[in-house]
């Protein structure tokens, strides 16, 4: 019975792992491209229960929406506006064989090499210790020095914003970068000025009614991941990305012309930036009380440190808030819930207004 | 162990097994009824029955399960959120499925006995 | 022996079920019945991620089960809109 | 004497480069851009899930999440933790890498949907004959 126990996590990881290989497959076979995300979604799906089971909430968390969510709907919505079908005649037999030979033989060398760093036998289950500095790290995430401590219990986070604060800088800007190319993009393209009619627009009526019960509740789940991030998983992304769910139900069960009632594409850039000014103020806060009162402080500091005695206070009134934690997870989910907005909104423009503005610019 | 946490735990698997058995039962009506619109019945019990019923099953489980500290109230509010999102989004999601599969014509109504929705739409009192 | 011990007979349940979803979500003839097989598989998953935090023990992890869910149904609702002939937008 | 555990962990980790053979077939060799643009996201999901599990550890009876459930630890307490949680590490960085891909990925949809405005096709090879 025990031994059961202890056995049944390792056996749903190998046979979701092998329906996440089948559909995988299916998913590059196919000819017709929707079925191809569709089989992708499940692949998404299987892969999500495979970070479920390996213990790590937080990436499921961010990986679900991301995978099964938001990058199915932009693909769809691709298909949609572009071919349905792939076209495969006059794929020569050779090249593909002599491609997959190629990929084999790489990915076989790279998975040993992969195996070599793991263990050096070919044990590749793992043992029962871990590297000496995921250890420092577990000991120190919540200890009673400050001066070597992030004071967050969520080691991740406590990574992710303390330990690697400049990685997160750059993630974000990444982020920034794509949106602005985006924008770019589809400069001169506006959303057409229609009224929103109830009847005409939109889906049927039982889906309108379930949204404007369900949207406050999805808010509300959103807010709470992301504000409880420094104490359960989750964090600004993952918040944000949750959020974002309601941005796109809008828009497609209502339709473009209703969410435009609420935020139109101008609005919610100005609130990215006033996100983005957040997380750059999280970054510095501590460098700029440094400035005011004299003392030595540095960028990306959050508790203080031996030489830099500065720090914000890690709890009010007996509420762990973390420092800068809590400010770095709020604007970030404001932006990333925002960066959504803007792509749906760009992508539910009509197609023909679309195309009378390109065809302006080729001529 | 107190007579209500006892009692929280047998119900708690009592609906447990209620969801393994709905489970069954769905899977199966998925792989034999003949046409789209018959294997909604399916999913209606999927979801319901194999879904909602485990996890409100789970939460009361939880909250009977005296090791877990304070933090079983966590699990147990996370679960009872989780149901009721479930309760309320898996069957407006299948209706608009069904409502959009209808109108395109992309499910294919193979054994068709009667289809009052189509005379209905010729006789003009429904509309998209 | 723990109370949740008694949970690892119920499980292989769920994962028959998972299988077939997916034996018909992969055959299935026509898009809505793919669809609507992710549909089941997702929340049947959803209800596995809820036992397994009971199972392990591990309390905290029960948010995913609920991102799940709301992800699943934008799902539908994008297919369904991809399935109607109206614009994206409207 | 195998243990059924190691067999099954093994199980998966063969599964997992199986997809990354498959899905770097459907980068090659596949036509059609948003095609190409699937199996990059499953090639990306796959190495996040090789990145997971080498933080995977051996515990008993389960490794627990690298979060602490109490907010005043004592010293036992945080010994027993650091000796059951996962590694916190790779979940940092597999955090930041799909955000990125993520980016990336909608990035490159955009870019798709604008050859195809002007284009007319998504075939690569049909792209790659045009000139100007």
């Amino acid at each position: 019975m025990s031994e059961l126990y202890e056995l049944i996590p390792y056996l749903v990881l190998s046979i979701t792992a092998l329906a996440s290989t089948i559909s995988v497959y299916l998913a590059i076979i196919e000819k017709d491209l929707i079925k191809a995300v569709l089989y992708s979604a499940i692949q998404s799906t299987f892969y999500a229960l495979i970070f479920y089971l390996l213990m790590v909430p937080d990436i499921v968390l961010v990986y679900i929406p991301v995978s099964v969510g938001l990058l199915p709907a932009i693909l769809i919505i691709a298909v949609k506006k572009t071919e349905k079908y792939e076209d495969v005649t006059g794929i020569s037999k050779t090249t593909s064989t002599i491609i997959l030979t190629l990929v084999v033989i790489f990915t076989l060398i790279s998975g040993y090499l992969l195996l070599l760093s793991h263990a050096i036998t070919f044990a590749i289950f793992p043992s029962t210790d871990i590297r000496t500095l995921a250890r420092w790290f577990l000991n120190t995430t919540l200890w009673w020095n400050r001066m070597f401590s992030a004071m967050s219990p969520e080691s991740v986070t406590a990574i992710v914003w303390d330990y690697r604060g400049l990685d997160t800088y750059f993630e974000t800007s990444v982020m920034y970068l794509a949106i602005i190319g985006a924008l770019a993009l589809a400069r001169y393209i506006e959303i057409p000025k229609k009224m929103f009619k109830e009847e005409a627009m939109g889906m049927s009526i039982i889906g309108k009614m379930a949204t404007r019960i369900m949207v406050p509740m999805i808010l509300i789940v959103a807010v709470s991941i992301a504000l409880h991030g420094h104490l359960t998983p989750g964090g600004g992304f993952q918040g944000g990305v949750t959020a974002a769910v309601t941005v796109s139900l809008l828009i497609f069960i209502f339709s473009v012309y209703f969410a435009a009632r609420f935020f139109k594409i101008n609005t919610a850039i100005l609130l990215r930036i006033i996100g983005l000014i957040g997380i750059i103020l999280a970054a510095t806060i501590t460098l700029i009380i440094g400035f005011l009162t004299g003392q030595q402080a540095y960028i990306f500091q959050n508790q203080p440190k031996v030489i830099a005695q500065i720090g914000l206070p890690y709890e009010i009134g007996g509420n762990l808030i973390s420092g800068t934690l809590l400010i770095f997870n709020t604007s970030e989910f404001l932006a990333v819930v925002m960066g959504f907005a803007i792509l749906f909104l760009l992508l539910s423009i009509p197609e023909e207004n679309v195309m009378e503005v390109i065809r302006g610019e080729v001529e | 162990m107190s007579p209500i946490d006892f009692v929280l735990t047998v119900i708690g698997y009592i609906l447990i097994g209620i969801g393994a058995f709905c489970q069954i039962v769905a899977g199966m009506g998925m792989n034999r009824f003949p046409n789209f619109f018959v294997r909604l019945h399916a999913a209606t019990i999927a979801a319901i029955g194999g879904s909602f019923v485990p996890i409100i099953g789970c939460s009361l489980l939880a909250l009977s399960f005296e090791e877990l500290g304070d933090v079983r109230f966590f699990l147990a509010g996370g679960g009872f959120v989780a149901a009721v999102f479930l309760l309320i989004l898996a069957p407006v999601g299948s209706h608009l499925l069904a409502k959009a599969a209808y109108f395109s014509k992309a499910a294919v109504l193979q054994p068709k006995v009667v289809d009052a929705l189509e005379e209905d739409i010729r006789k003009g009192e429904v509309h998209e | 022996m723990m109370i949740v011990e008694y949970l690892t007979f119920f499980i292989p349940f769920y994962l028959i079920g998972i299988v077939m979803y997916v034996v018909r979500a992969l055959k299935g003839p026509t898009i809505p019945d793919t669809v609507l097989s992710i549909d089941c598989l997702g929340y049947a998953l959803a209800a596995l991620l809820v036992i397994f935090s009971v199972y392990l023990q591990s309390p905290l992890i029960i948010a995913c089960a609920i991102v799940l869910t709301l992800w699943i149904y934008a799902l539908d609702v994008y297919m369904s809109k991809y399935l109607e002939k109206k614009e994206l937008g409207e | 004497m195998i243990d059924v555990r190691t067999y099954l962990f093994t199980v998966t980790y063969v599964a997992i480069l199986v997809n990354i053979v498959i899905s770097l077939y459907g980068v090659f060799v596949r036509p059609n851009v948003i095609k190409k643009i699937i199996a990059l996201s499953i090639f990306g999901d796959s190495i996040y899930v090789y990145s997971i599990l080498i933080g995977f550890r051996k515990a008993e009876p389960y490794p627990v999440i690298p979060i602490m459930t109490t907010w005043q630890p004592s010293s036992e307490y945080i010994s027993q933790f650091a000796s059951t949680a996962v590694d916190p590490v790779p979940p940092a960085l597999v955090l930041t890498g799909v955000v990125i891909g993520l980016a990336v990925m909608l990035f490159l949809v955009f870019l798709a949907l604008q050859t195809y405005r002007l284009f007319g096709t998504l075939d690569i090879r049909k792209i790659v004959r045009m000139r100007g």
